[in-house]
């Protein structure tokens, strides 16, 4: 709360654009830079900050310079690891009051849609610096439009999310700290991905953005129009995320990339926020990853206790070994709620066998083999009474968040009943193993597919397989490399039933598996194809379905946040009368550890990718309450 | 003439080869060792208490259970205890014996159906009455609640076979290589000479690895079963092809091959009746000691995920489990696999150096 | 000799440019290519990446070209030192490999001084003491060396290292030294590291070559040039090293040639189960992602290794045994 | 072939201090894993001064294991030795109970190569193949006497030159592999000479060559056993070589001496039948080659199941039952000076053969 307050209270400070601010506050800066600056090597802190630095308020405390972050990061193509920390959006997600999430200032330090809500006009922060020092400004947001979003040689295409109804948006400098984003329909959206997607070109393979440091990337630039993959590799190097030369708005900037083996990342001087003491941050010198290629070992550096603050990679079955070390190792687990929802889908469109189609398209069907499943105890076995059971509804964390009343709730063990419900659509008849019989005379034959081998998911399954059992209905389970699972799924649609998560925080962000609106949506698959080629390809779905593909089209452009919340328990509702997918048990934690050592990391939170867990919890006001600052800039 | 004294010291020296093998005690317990073991491959299903999927799903990470025959109050036949579960401070669930429940050993139980020799049965050994969700785990189960002695069980199936029938196919393949190649001599010889120096000019085992991680993930169980052993025996025949073609060309400068093709005897018939015997001794040992180390890679292949893959059973399967720090810390015993592979390797070993020391019974 | 070394390697090339086809085939057999697979990895870290941002990657990466023309641009470059560009790293392949290299060889060469130290007076006191209990008991432990899977060695040396030694291990440098710049007290720490791999690694190849020279030594102990010795009034100490073990050890040079390799690709598994910065575990990790050039540069080296080996053994052989002459 | 001495002269009368080697009772076992087997039963032996001694047999009757037994080369265990064998190092001295010294004693050592020299039967394998020539036979100087490598490198080459190797200096450098049979031989014989010792065994030291090379290495031998007043025990089953190099012959079965006598007499006078079967089985000129080994029948029994009474008994053609096959050993009976038979028909046994 206090920490929304500041936020306001440093835009309103902005607004009144006092050219020369008399600071209210004295500024200090960590001893590593103090003795640069005395050695000469840096400008003194004043000239570093813009006039009116960002005010972060710590969860905690007030902490203390120095420390070194231990961290490990599984390959390269695990680079949320690093980038997570090193989140830095043109927006951001903040803590909300009712303990949600919003969007918050951050490199924008305030926004307003006008334009009957068409354009988005961007107020930067005045006088941010680059890493280099290079002021930040307009240019660099302008650079990455027109030079790297625009050109097919670096970005494909323009991202579907710049380009609501397939129209690209505009992007215009109005002045040097004001951009305008112009867009053909209403686009509440664009702020919700300034704060997902509004970091430093590229993201390394995630390959998005809002902006890049125009003056270190100019030279780089390939001749327009030439078509030499050579020149194109040498700009990407250059771009690259884990560039030790290249300038970054960031806490913390890489001093060392050693693939394979590790990085280095050391405190940016020209950093433009501060604690409420004016204190630069971040407290933290630097972050150390190390480089891990077997998943073990992090387990291993847990145990003895050489991570200060991680919870990436910890799987929930190393819990009780985790918790064995807390005490010896000094250290403690740390629990973020998760808020996806895990779901078992079957493919409504399943085109392998008409009958079959049918039956899965059966309501009364999906409703047995959902009140088969005895979901507390599967949470208690594979999660240990930690998992939540839930039917696609909003997560509490989500920014549109509201309560669904008087729906019908099929997440219920009553075997009985569904024994009834099979007997009654006319799956009476068994055959000689005891297994029902379709209509078409045939055994009942389900498979699900999964992308996981082991891990309690897989119990999960497992579990839900021996319960359709019970019930007469033959199921086998195969699990598949990701790479099938995924090729089977969102190139072909030939999935019998998937088994997979929907996001629960930002549905309209990750919305494959809410409004059948894309091909990695396992029960809609081939709707969404109809839905996306405009009627041409793919099955044309039934009107609930249609509805639901209206709704989000609704959703994307309403601003106003009751007819939002008004929409949402529509979609809701549609999901929980007509059961698309099949609730199972979700994982509603995420675990880590943090050290005893580690100050200002917040109990409570939600893992989530689109929000960068940590990103949003401030890792720059993390502390470590007993290291010895560095004092020279090249520490080791 | 000279055809009928070589059969006759042929002869000897098998006799020979079966006297001293016999002398060799270590040896006789390590075949009679995996006469078992691959009897127990047949009788999998019948050994195992339950069947290798059979989840007790409140049964999760018990540690081996042993059989008692002292209760309380005296002396019983052979029984287990029920167990209660609780749960301590780190959120894991663990078992002690419940006094109050006792469920005696009962042979020839009825349990899971499994096909045995092409029947399907639900007689087992061994099992007790118990409630559904109770079991006899005497090595203990896994996360799953699996039993683990049923998975050993049914796991030596791949685990054992797969080297046995990678050597066969080796055997042949280098036997028929090696005879070809140094009977014929000439081009064939040199085709086959260059191939197998390609061959072995690749590590063995980051090419086992990389091959295995070729196999699409999509083929079936059986496919994927052949896959990994026609990998495991693509390197391992040309050993054996080099030993046969020399023992070849040195046989076929003798006096009765040379007889035989003197007489007329086509090539079939004198690589058949003369060439093939003439290396079998040496056939034999190659493959004995070959076995193993299919047995090792396959575990380890295995074990990195990169060959037999769950839902399929075998030991390296079941070891990958103890690549976790978690069982390494509580469920040591899934780690017993392993003392399979050892004990079979093992005697695997034994044998081969008997065999080798027996082929040559002129030496001490 | 030099002229055969030089016969030699010229007809390595052939057998290079085979092998090299072989390999660039076999690290291309698995469906898809690394950008397939990359976005099943996001996809299910629940990040993603537009499909077109891709394909303008794969042209960079020349994916787009057929086949052939990928094998030609990539053996052009590594005749000339370019082993071609690892996709996840982002980086050349002979940086990545060159990083990891020297620990790799390391490791190996101290497995290799481990496996000689500890195997071959084994193997000799084996010999001498032929049939005795110390000889059986020997035996017995060697041949359970060989059983072991050394992965499982792996697995009880990290649990040994967690749960009793406070957790050193796992890795080559303790914490304070992993990321500093080379010194005398980082060898130190290396060192005191470096055993555990050493041992697991060399545990079945002690116990192989225990064997080999218990049953070479036996085979010299009976030729009439040790009784020779003897009779002229060598001490039984001089008849043993400068006699028996001078010739029966010449097989066990001869295969050192072969070790090296041999080592290093047998201590992949171990150096994943470890944790090692050795180039093993990112071969691994190459196959999973299907880092392609990375994989098959890796590859190659190894057969390079193998081939150069297998001369090695050869010239050895020659140097330690008069009787063999290089023709 | 065979050039049987028509006239030889007597024997020396040998006095006690002209002894240089000793055997009394001399018995070994080997001890394996089906039993102790015995394959020497009882060797007397004497050797003298400057003298070349004969020891005949057929393979298996014990005759290396007798010259092994002298320089204590056996493995013991399994090997087992019992009874003694005196070596008179210097003429008159005190001897040195060999089978009584540690065999990997320094006195051992010293004795060996340097006293009491042995000459091998097969030349190839009997030098290490990794050393040249020059450096076996150097070494043995070095080991034995205060000399400098150089010194004994020198020496070396001189006693190449000695044996009759052309080019000793060049031949000195070479590998065992690079160089024919004889002419190992004669680097054998070399080494063996190299210290000057008061005994030389040569243990078949021809059996290994060609005819030719076999006759000249026999009279280098007799070259230099003349020259360098030595003693050999000469262990061959060749009568023939025998006769053109010895004085006296010591005929052994089944690990026993069964006859000693001098050359003369044992082919003029042999006793035993077997060694009058020996002789018999010596081809000479014109015979056919099928008759070669007519005397004796049989093959040497398995020394785990030696005949009672006269191990020869059950290949005997004189064989009689009751007298031949009585308990306990065959004692020796006095045929004339210096020769000796174990023959319990001695008295009936035709002179002369």
């Amino acid at each position: 709360m206090s920490n929304r307050l500041t936020c306001i209270t440093a835009v309103v400070l902005g607004l009144v654009m006092v050219p020369v601010m008399v600071p209210a506050l004295e500024y200090q800066q960590a001893p590593m830079l103090a003795a640069a600056v005395e050695r000469g090597e840096l400008p003194p802190l004043e000239q570093r900050l813009p006039p009116l630095p960002m005010i972060v308020e710590p969860v905690h405390e007030i902490g203390r310079y120095g420390g070194t972050w231990h961290r490990m990061m599984k390959g390269s193509s695990d680079f949320h690891a690093y980038s997570r920390l090193v989140y830095e959006q043109m927006v951001r997600w903040q803590v909300s009051e009712t303990g949600g999430l919003e969007v918050g200032p951050g490199l924008v330090r305030e926004w307003e849609f006008t334009d009957s809500d068409r354009t988005l006009r961007l107020h930067l922060r005045r006088g941010l610096r680059w890493s280099d020092g290079a002021p930040f400004s307009a240019d660099d947001v302008l650079f990455w439009w027109h030079h790297i979003a625009n050109d097919a040689n670096l970005s494909g295409s323009l991202p579907a999310y710049w380009k609501p109804d397939d129209t690209p948006m505009e992007v215009v400098k109005a002045d040097s700290f004001t951009v305008d984003l112009r867009f053909s329909k209403p686009y509440p959206l664009a702020v919700m991905y300034l704060a997902f997607k509004g970091n430093q070109w590229p993201l390394v393979f995630e390959r998005s953005g809002f902006f890049a440091p125009r003056h270190f990337l100019e030279p780089y630039l390939p001749q327009a129009g030439a078509a030499d993959v050579a020149t194109y590799a040498t700009f990407e190097q250059a771009a690259n995320d884990f560039n030790p030369e290249r300038p970054v708005m960031s806490a913390w900037r890489v001093k060392e990339w050693e693939p394979g083996n590790h990085l280095l990342a050391e405190r940016n001087p020209y950093y433009w926020k501060v604690d409420p003491e004016g204190n630069q941050l971040p407290y933290l010198d630097q972050i150390r990853m190390e480089i891990f290629l077997n998943t073990e070992m992090i387990n291993f550096r847990a145990v003895t206790g050489m991570l200060q603050m991680q919870q990436r990679h910890f799987t929930r079955e190393n819990l009780p070994l985790l918790r064995s070390f807390t005490e010896k190792r000094d250290y403690s687990i740390l629990t973020y709620e998760a808020a996806g929802i895990r779901a078992i889908m079957p493919n409504l469109q399943y085109p392998g066998d008409p009958a079959l189609e049918k039956l899965l398209m059966t309501r009364e069907f999906r409703i047995a083999l959902s009140l088969a499943i005895d979901r507390d105890l599967i949470n208690r076995l594979c999660y240990d009474g930690t998992g939540r059971i839930t039917a696609m509804k909003l997560h509490p964390s989500a920014p549109d968040y509201v309560e669904l009343t008087h729906a019908p709730n099929y997440a219920v063990y009553d075997p009985e009943r569904a024994r009834a419900l099979l007997d009654s659509i006319g799956l009476d008849q068994r055959d000689a193993d005891g297994y029902r019989l379709g209509l078409d005379g045939k055994t009942v034959s389900l498979i699900m597919e999964l992308a996981t081998v082991v891990g309690p998911d897989m119990d999960a399954v497992e579990i839900v397989r021996s319960q359709w059992e019970a019930v007469g209905i033959k199921t086998a389970l195969k699990p598949e490399e990701r790479t099938l699972y995924f090729q089977r799924v969102a190139q072909n649609g030939e999935h019998m039933i998937g088994v997979q998560g929907a996001e629960a925080t930002f549905p309209l962000l990750s919305s494959a598996r809410w409004f059948s609106t894309s091909l990695w949506c396992e029960w809609g698959h081939h709707w969404a194809r109809w839905h996306l080629s405009g009627g041409e390809r793919g099955i044309e779905p039934p009107p609930e379905v249609k509805r639901l593909q209206q709704l989000q089209a609704i959703l994307s452009v309403t601003v106003d946040a009751d007819e939002r919340k008004r929409l949402w328990q529509e979609v809701m509702r549609n999901h929980a009368e007509n059961l698309w997918v099949i609730p199972l048990v979700s994982q509603a934690t995420s675990i880590g550890v943090v050290s005893n050592d580690f100050g200002n990391v917040s109990e409570r939170g939600v893992a989530s990718w689109v929000a960068m867990t940590p990103g949003y919890l401030n890792p720059e006001t993390f502390y470590s309450k007993s290291a010895r600052a560095l004092t020279t800039m090249d520490g080791r | 003439m000279s055809e009928i004294n070589d059969t006759l010291s042929t002869a000897g020296q098998w006799q020979l080869a079966w006297i001293k093998f016999r002398q060799n005690r270590v040896a006789l317990v390590s075949g009679v060792i995996l006469a078992l073991m691959y009897l127990m491959t047949v009788f999998s299903g019948f050994l195992a208490p339950y069947g290798p999927d059979h989840r007790f799903a409140r049964r999760p990470y018990v540690p081996p259970q042993g059989l008692h025959l002292f209760a309380s109050d005296g002396l019983h036949l052979p029984f287990a205890y029920g167990l209660k579960e609780h749960v301590d401070h780190t959120g894991r669930t663990l078992f002690t014996h419940d006094p109050e429940v006792r469920y005696t050993l009962q042979l020839f139980a009825t349990g899971d159906s499994h096909s045995f020799l092409g029947f399907e049965t639900d007689l087992h050994l061994f099992g007790i009455d118990s409630a559904a969700e109770d079991g006899l785990f005497l090595f203990g189960t896994d996360r799953q609640g699996r039993d683990l002695l049923s998975r050993i069980l049914y796991g030596a199936r791949i685990s054992l076979t797969i080297g046995l029938i990678g050597v066969t196919i080796s055997v042949i393949l280098g036997a028929v290589l090696g005879v070809t190649s140094g009977y014929f001599g000439g081009w064939v010889d040199e085709l086959t000479q260059r191939t197998i120096e390609m061959l072995r000019a690749f590590p063995q085992i980051p090419l086992w690895m990389a091959l295995s991680a070729a196999i699409p993930p999509d083929v079936d169980q059986i496919t994927s079963y052949f896959m990994i052993t026609l990998i495991l025996s693509l390197l391992g025949w040309t050993s054996l092809a080099r030993i046969v073609r020399g023992k070849v060309l040195s046989l076929r400068s003798e006096e009765f091959v040379m007889a035989a093709q003197l007489m007329g005897a086509s090539h079939k018939r004198v690589i058949f009746r003369h060439l093939i015997p003439g290396v079998l001794g040496e056939i034999i040992v190659v493959a004995t000691i070959a076995v193993p180390t299919m047995i090792l890679a396959e575990s380890a292949l295995s074990f990195l995920n990169l060959g037999i893959r769950a839902p399929m059973t075998s030991w390296g399967v079941l070891l990958q489990e103890g690549r976790n720090l978690t069982t390494l810390y509580f469920h040591q015993w899934l780690l017993l696999p392993a003392l399979f592979i050892v004990i079979t390797v093992l005697s695997f070993n034994f044998l081969g150096d008997a065999f080798r020391d027996a082929a040559d019974p002129y030496t001490d | 000799m030099l002229t055969y070394i030089v016969r030699r390697l010229l007809r390595l090339i052939p057998t290079l440019i085979v092998i090299s086809i072989m390999t660039f085939i076999i690290i291309q057999l698995p469906p898809g290519d690394f950008f397939d697979s990359l976005q099943a990895q996001l996809a299910e870290s629940e990040s993603r990446a537009d499909q077109q941002a891709f394909d303008a990657l794969r042209k960079q990466y020349h994916l787009d070209k057929p086949l052939w023309k990928q094998y030609l641009f990539w053996i052009g470059g590594c005749v000339q030192g370019d082993f071609g560009y690892s996709f996840e790293w982002r980086r050349p392949v002979a940086d990545l490999i060159g990083e990891r290299l020297g620990l790799t060889f390391v490791m190996s060469l101290g497995s290799l001084v481990f496996m000689w130290v500890v195997a071959i007076p084994i193997g000799i006191y084996s010999a001498r003491n032929r049939l005795s209990w110390s000889d059986y008991s020997l035996t017995f432990v060697a041949f359970i060396g060989l059983c072991i899977p050394n992965f499982v060695i792996a697995l009880i040396a990290m649990y040994a290292s967690v749960f009793w030694f406070g957790g050193s291990a796992g890795g080559l440098f303790s914490q304070e030294y992993k990321y500093a710049a080379w010194s005398l007290a980082k060898v130190w720490d290396l060192l005191g590291h470096l055993w555990v791999p050493v041992v697991v690694i060399g545990a079945a190849g002690t116990a192989t070559m225990m064997r080999l020279m218990r049953t070479s030594m036996l085979d010299v102990l009976d030729r009439a040039y040790i009784t020779t010795a003897r009779a002229k009034g060598l001490a039984e100490r001089w008849v043993i090293y400068k006699y028996a073990v001078r010739v029966a050890i010449n097989p066990m040079i001869s295969i050192m040639g072969m070790q090296i390799p041999q080592l290093v690709s047998g201590s992949i598994i171990v150096a994943i189960v470890l944790g090692l910065p050795t180039t093993g575990p990112l071969f691994y990790r190459a196959l999973e992602t299907q880092d392609m050039y990375l994989a098959g540069t890796f590859l190659m080296l190894l057969a390079v290794l193998l081939l150069l080996g297998n001369l090695l053994a050869d010239i050895l052989l020659a140097l330690v045994d008069p009787r063999i002459r290089l023709e | 072939m065979l050039q049987i001495p028509t006239q030889i002269e007597e024997p020396m009368t040998a006095t006690p201090s002209d002894t240089v080697l000793e055997i009394e009772d001399l018995q070994v076992e080997f001890g394996t894993l089906e039993g102790d087997v015995q394959v020497l039963r009882g060797v007397d032996l004497i050797v003298r001064r400057g003298e070349a001694v004969g020891l005949v047999g057929e393979s298996g009757s014990g005759k290396s294991v007798t010259a092994m037994s002298v320089l204590r080369l056996l493995r013991e265990p399994p090997a087992r030795l019992s009874g003694s064998i005196k070596f008179y190092g210097t003429a008159g001295g005190a001897p040195v109970d060999l089978a009584q010294v540690d065999p990997g004693s320094e006195q051992m050592q010293h004795i060996r190569g340097n006293d009491i020299a042995m000459i091998f039967q097969e030349p190839m394998s009997s030098l290490s193949p990794v050393f040249t020539v020059g450096h076996q036979v150097a070494e043995v100087i070095w080991l034995h006497q205060d000399k400098s490598r150089k010194q004994a490198h020198a020496e070396a080459e001189d006693m190449l030159q000695r044996v009759g190797i052309p080019e000793p200096a060049r031949a000195a450098k070479q590998y065992p592999h690079n160089l024919s049979g004889g002419q190992l031989q004669r680097v054998m014989i070399a080494m063996a000479l190299a210290c000057e010792p008061t005994l030389v065994i040569a243990d078949e030291p021809t059996t290994a060559l060609d005819v030719t090379i076999q006759a000249q290495i026999m009279d280098l031998l007799q070259e230099l056993r003349e020259t360098m007043n030595l003693a050999v025990l000469l262990i061959t089953h060749d009568l023939a070589v025998v006769a053109g190099f010895c004085e006296r012959v010591n005929v052994m079965y089944m690990g026993r001496v069964v006859e000693e006598a001098s050359v003369l007499d044992i082919f003029q006078r042999p006793s035993h039948p077997y060694t009058q079967g020996l002789l018999h089985s010596i081809p000479r000129p014109g015979q056919q080659h099928k008759e070669r080994f007519p005397a004796i029948r049989g093959t040497v029994p398995d020394p785990r199941q030696v005949p009672q009474g006269c191990a020869f008994g059950p290949r005997c053609d004189q064989f009689e039952a009751n007298l031949c096959d009585r308990a306990g050993p065959v004692e020796a009976v006095q045929l004339g000076e210096g020769h000796h038979a174990r023959c319990y028909r001695t008295d009936m046994a035709n002179h002369g053969g």
